[in-house]
């Protein structure tokens, strides 16, 4: 790989005052589009978390009106009690808005945006107006997407994999407007999605600073690189099915109808094909970032460098083949289940390759524990929960009893909240000192941290137990089986937890709007982190490099004894 | 090329947004309210009575096996049967009985405010055949600790599928075309059937288990009756009434 | 409180021991990683005169921790693979079992049994809603088709589960090995009524199935 | 293109193409995802519905596609002419092939308009069977793509007329230039699969 060397083609964004409309609004500043990511992927993310309390109210207390469930039209609720129809469109919406509207733009939007351009030594992304672009389509998504609770007939109810022919025939669901909007809206996103990896991927590529070689990128790029990538791949697959999606229900095509040769499963199949890389996008950048902050907050360099970099191409690779095993009880061929089965069980190393290589990070570290690291130590730990618990499903014939019950639901929430979102955390503390120029609070961060890790577990844990009784997911009232009765106080538990949970949130939420204002003001490199975006000012002017850094070093030179600092920033050269 | 990128993505949501616009017509629940239920006063003071009647052997209603829902199956004691055809000494009920042609055109009739009720009852609908008016409200009771769910498949109407999960319950829907007849079904309970005869005009009625049946408050005029029963179609008559008189009109059916 | 349902079917102790299995495997793993996890953190906690060992990884380390998981999950994949092919390969169904045909529909499973005859698709045929009656100690083949949505035959206690997809018809078998009553559920979201799409197997002796099988040919009773 | 790697001064750091072009590429392996699963889904129901699918040229007029056809390919020989053009840096040359390129689209996109006309008039429908379903959205889509190649040929050519790409940067004629052969590409593996088998 060679040297690269950056070409200012976006001219330092010109040194005139920008207005207020085309700097804060309309701004090409990927600095200001990853917080502008960061403010309407958190909005989303507070929906998801109230869809989920009222789906978990009805769980908890079957048939018992909502506390202020009143205001609910009745198409919703009826006298406070949530109706099948709206519980259904919960499942649905609570997927689909923390999937692609809160965990996926967290880390991508935000963290795409934000650091791929400062960690490489970039003024900008390569496309800037195509990055504007990028940030509101998928704003208009979001709208979209909202719009669909307004519809008549509900919002979609068919779940966040919206298999077909429920999703296809309104007949079947009671739903068309809703599930219309619902499928533009994911066009739509994911066209914002497609233009934002191509930038990324053509940033990284094309736009490194001299010395940023290939291998003295940061884990975190390597990942977000290697995400846009699959989100590059992914995304179109998924468009072409939500387009036959929407023609079955709005062109009266036939796609998926059976009557007239269609096929159910083949949505299945390009939906998963799509699907399974996008839980590798939905947990690699977490990977990468919680990599930065272990090797950070030990002092340490990263264990087996190369070998993360080759365990994050690994996961991305297998991620293509894989898909089948969400289909292992769905009618397709029990033979190709197996040849699933083995390449699911693959991803097993890789994944265990990362997790030993973090611990090994931690061996004889110097340990701090600011709360970005206390969130990624919890990643780590979590992370291994949900890894663990996939080679149940994995495993065929235990999948057959698994499948769709709550075993499931207990496995994606450790990942995609055990996982990503404590790296996202994480990451907001860690990086909001460079986004806004101030800190958050340590104490309050550490509160907020110690607290939702115990409700997260309180919520999540139990789940497995009531995967191992049956209990089936997406069902409104479980007190209708007999043989889930007896368990409907561990429903309970996992409700009240989830309150809790909930409620935990609220220091987070204070301390990240006090802190805008009020918060001590950054140091240059509070974390004293190697990464080249902490040798600018905080927040960087647009432009970021008043002058093009040059690269010298590996990310994770820590505790090097070319230094009697614990810390060696990217660009500082050390003369022996 | 940015621009281009950016050319592209602005026609993809065009199409994706026209590609979503195909939304049916709305016909929500609101309407009906301002209709002065007195109107009917206004209409005329002619009317028709008549009676249906049933020749031959009425096939018998198949029994339906309600073992899997106990708080229903135990609401009838005798066990539950569908009441698909109800004879009584030769009289058919369930017959739908309306004014199909013959009033003056252009006329319109406002909606009763008043709505009329179905109730899901031991997994059954009452009544199981109803006449609504356009705009008028229908109100869905449920009276069973079941899920139901009311799941209308009209042909000229927007359809509505919807669910009671608690006895007590109600729902109240209205539909915005003349259309006879509007099927109803439950699908948690297969055998649960209703038919809605949706009509512009208040000149309709359901026979009784008499077999009788009274359109009251026509204009003098000749009119062509309809009679629709689920299981044996339908009949016409012609009828001519005057100010103040009674038709009577018989109307029969016979097993087939 | 036992979390796993009672079994009831011939391979639902395999079924469940492969559970255990597992469970112990991520067990052993999961504690290493934990307690490692814990020790790090509180052994290599910051100290004021403490500097980090620096060092860029180790080769033999990173071997060892990739050899031991791949050769693990290769063994429990081809063992998962061998059971799998035993409860679902259709080319494997069990010769001399008892067939019935399942149409799943929104919210009903509705049960064709083969009447006197002993089978299906004669005239003779009859469909019972939400019943699943079967003799225990033989295998019953079930074809399973959908009217309209995807729905997903599950009966906790035989561990066993299979969607049911419109325009395919998916033989699945099990042996019942309990007298007794057991529930059935739908385990693929199929619609507002989903929570609602419940049955019953009914597992009878041989004696009582052939009389309950007779009793319901000749009535015809129910619908 | 690769001749054009040959003008060092052209080139920007990194993969050794400039970041336009690099877009592009990356935007048409996308692309390439795109009608993959279209043409894939295709296949599937095509093979699934193996006796009752019709046979296409009892639908489709072949014949008028295939001049369509040829009008496309010869619309990218022009567009290969119009590169060349620019790398030289005649410019009249490069407005007459631009051009030639902007109307070949054109007409192509008028054709496909007709046809549609034709077929819809004949009742052949989006919701007349698979074929109907699978034909609409698989050349629909592709016309959609054609369409704007040709509104942003059009802008490419109105750049040229007004003199914008010199001998040392051309790079609108290029990216616009890659995104036409991939469209034409498509199109012909859409005639051979939808049309002729």
């Amino acid at each position: 790989m060679t040297t690269a060397a950056v070409h200012h083609e976006a001219a330092a964004g010109g040194h005139h005052e920008l207005s207020f409309v085309r700097k804060y609004i309309f701004s090409t500043d990927h600095k200001i589009i990853g917080i502008q990511f960061l403010f309407m992927s958190l909005f989303f993310l507070l929906v998801g978390g109230l869809l989920a309390m009222m789906m978990r109210w009805q769980l908890g207390y079957p048939g018992k009106a909502v506390p202020g469930g009143g205001v609910l039209p009745e198409t919703m609720a009826s006298g406070g009690v949530i109706l099948p129809e709206f519980y259904n469109s919960l499942v649905t919406m609570h997927g689909t808005f923390m999937v692609f509207f809160a965990i996926m733009p967290l880390l991508v939007g935000v963290y795409g945006n934000y650091l791929i351009p400062l960690k490489i030594g970039a003024p900008d992304m390569a496309f800037p107006r195509i990055n504007m672009a990028s940030f509101w389509i998928a704003f208009g998504a979001g709208i979209i997407m909202l719009a669909g609770f307004f519809a008549t007939g509900g919002h979609a109810a068919a779940g966040w994999t919206s298999y077909a022919p429920l999703s296809a025939r309104s007949d079947l669901s009671g739903v068309h407007m809703g599930q219309v909007l619902w499928l533009v809206g994911l066009i739509v996103l994911g066209l914002s999605s497609i233009l934002g990896s191509m930038n990324y991927i053509t940033t990284v590529v094309n736009l490194r600073a001299p010395g940023m070689t290939w291998f003295r990128l940061p884990l975190s790029i390597w990942a977000l690189f290697i995400t846009a990538i699959l989100v590059l791949l992914a995304m179109p697959v998924l468009s072409g099915a939500l387009i036959m999606l929407l023609f079955d229900q709005t062109l009266g095509t036939h796609f998926f109808d059976v009557s007239a040769g269609g096929q159910p499963l083949m949505w299945q199949h390009l939906f998963w094909f799509f699907g399974h890389p996008e839980v590798y996008i939905l947990i690699l950048p977490a990977m990468g970032i919680v990599s930065d902050i272990i090797a950070n907050g030990s002092r340490k360099p990263i264990f087996g460098y190369h070998s993360m970099v080759f365990a994050i191409g690994a996961i991305a690779f297998l991620g293509w083949i894989v898909w089948g095993h969400h289909m292992f009880q769905s009618g397709m061929n029990p033979m190709l289940g197996t040849s699933f089965m083995i390449s699911t069980m693959v991803i097993a190393v890789p994944s265990a390759i990362k997790t030993f290589n973090w611990m090994g990070t931690l061996w004889r570290g110097n340990i701090h524990f600011h709360t970005p690291m206390l969130n990624a130590l919890a990643f780590v730990s979590m992370f291994v929960i949900g890894g663990l618990s996939g080679i149940f499903m994995a495993s065929t014939p235990v999948d057959i009893f698994q499948h769709d019950t709550y075993f499931i639901v207990a496995h994606i929430h450790y990942v995609l909240f055990g996982g990503s979102l404590f790296a996202i955390f994480g990451a907001i503390y860690f990086w909001y000192p460079k986004m806004f120029g101030r800190m958050m609070s340590e104490r309050l961060g550490k509160v907020h941290f110690v607290l939702t890790f115990v409700f997260y577990n309180l919520t999540f844990f139990p789940m497995h137990f009531l995967g191992m009784t049956g209990h089936m997911r997406r069902i409104y009232d479980p007190t209708q089986y007999e043989f889930l009765r007896p368990y409907q106080g561990t429903n309970r538990l996992i409700t009240v937890g989830a309150f809790l949970l909930l409620a935990s949130q609220l220091p987070f939420i204070w301390n990240f709007f006090w802190s805008l204002r009020k918060g001590a003001k950054a140091p240059l490199n509070p974390w004293r982190d190697n990464g080249l975006e902490w040798t600018v000012p905080s927040p960087p002017p647009h432009g970021n490099f008043a002058t093009t850094p040059t690269v010298h070093h590996g990310p994770y030179e820590y505790s090097s004894p070319l230094t009697t600092d614990d810390y060696l920033p990217q660009n500082q050269e050390v003369r022996p | 090329m940015r621009r281009m990128m950016l050319a592209v993505g602005t026609v993809a949501l065009c199409v994706a947004c026209g590609g979503g616009g195909g939304g049916d017509q709305a016909g929500g629940a609101e309407g009906g309210d301002q209709a002065a239920p007195a109107a009917a006063a206004a209409l005329g003071t002619a009317s028709v009575s008549g009676n249906v009647l049933f020749t031959g052997t009425a096939p018998a209603n198949p029994a339906i096996d309600m073992a899997e829902e106990p708080a229903c199956r135990d609401k009838h004691p005798e066990g539950p049967r569908d009441p698909e055809v109800v004879v009584t000494d030769g009289k058919l009920a369930n017959v739908f009985v309306y004014v199909k042609s013959g009033l003056p055109a252009g006329q319109t009739f406002p909606a009763p405010s008043a709505p009329a009720v179905i109730d899901q009852d031991g997994c059954l609908y009452h009544p199981r055949v109803l006449g609504v008016m356009v705009g008028q409200p229908l109100e869905i009771r449920n009276s069973d600790p079941v899920l139901h769910n009311i799941k209308a498949v009209p042909t000229v109407n927007r359809g509505f599928n919807i669910s009671q999960p608690q006895a007590g319950m109600t729902t109240t829907r209205t539909f915005s075309d003349p259309e006879v007849m509007v099927p109803l079904e439950c699908n948690v309970h297969g055998w649960m059937n209703a038919f809605l005869g949706v009509v512009a005009h208040p000149f309709f009625a359901v026979s009784g288990t008499d077999g009788t049946f009274t359109i009251g408050g026509l204009p003098a005029g000749t009119y062509e009756l309809e009679a629709w029963h689920e299981k044996f179609g339908t009949r016409t008559a012609s009828v001519t009434v005057t100010d103040g008189g009674t038709a009577t009109v018989e109307f029969s059916f016979a097993a087939n | 409180m036992h979390w796993l349902p009672p079994q009831a079917s011939t391979f639902a102790s395999e079924i469940d021991f492969m559970f255990w299995v597992i469970l112990v495997i991520t067990g052993i793993a999961f504690v290493i990683v934990e307690v490692g996890l814990l020790w790090f953190v509180i052994r290599y906690r910051h100290r004021p005169d403490r500097r980090a060992y620096y060092t860029h990884g180790s080769k033999t380390a990173e071997i060892i921790w990739t050899a031991i998981p791949a050769a693990t999950v290769i063994v429990l994949g081809v063992w998962s693979g061998r059971v799998w092919g035993e409860i679902k390969r259709r080319d494997r169904l069990p010769a001399n079992a008892v067939r019935v045909a399942i149409a799943a529909k929104q919210f009903e499973w509705n049960v064709t049994y083969a009447g006197a005859d002993g089978a299906l698709g004669t005239p003779d045929d009859f469909t019972v809603r939400n019943q699943l009656h079967v003799p225990v100690d033989r295998p019953v083949v079930v074809d399973l088709t959908a009217e309209d949505a995807i729905h997903s035959f599950f009966v906790p206690v035989f561990r066993l589960k299979q969607d049911a997809v419109p325009g395919m018809r998916i033989p699945v078998w099990f042996e019942a090995t309990q007298v007794g009553e057991y529930e059935i559920a739908c385990a693929e979201l199929c619609g507002l009524g989903h929570y609602r799409m419940r049955g019953m197997v009914h597992v009878h002796t041989q004696e009582d199935f052939d009389r309950w099988m007779l009793a319901r040919a000749a009535g015809g009773e129910g619908r | 293109m690769s001749h054009a790697a040959a003008d060092a001064h052209l080139l920007e750091p990194g993969a050794g193409v400039y970041h336009k072009k690099l877009g592009m590429w990356v935007f048409l392996a996308s692309e390439v995802m795109f009608f993959t699963a279209l043409i894939g889904s295709y296949i599937i129901l095509r093979f699934g519905a193996a006796e009752s699918w019709p046979v296409p040229s009892t639908v489709l007029n072949i014949p008028v596609t295939a001049l369509n056809t040829f009008i496309l390919i010869c619309s990218s020989v022009s567009m290969v002419k119009a590169y060349a053009a620019a790398v030289e840096g005649d410019q009249k040359r490069l407005r007459l092939w631009l051009l030639v390129t902007v109307i070949g689209g054109a007409t192509f996109v008028g054709v496909q308009v007709f046809e549609y006309t034709h077929l819809i008039h004949e009742h052949f429908l989006p919701s007349s069977g698979l074929f109907g379903s699978t034909f609409y959205t698989m050349t629909g889509f592709h016309g959609f793509h054609v369409s704007m190649g040709v509104i942003c040929m059009t802008w490419v050519t109105i750049q040229a007329f007004r003199g914008r790409y010199t001998r040392e940067n051309y790079h609108g004629v290029e990216v616009i230039g890659l995104y036409w052969h991939f469209v034409d590409l498509v199109w012909i593996i859409l005639f051979t699969i939808v049309y002729l088998i």
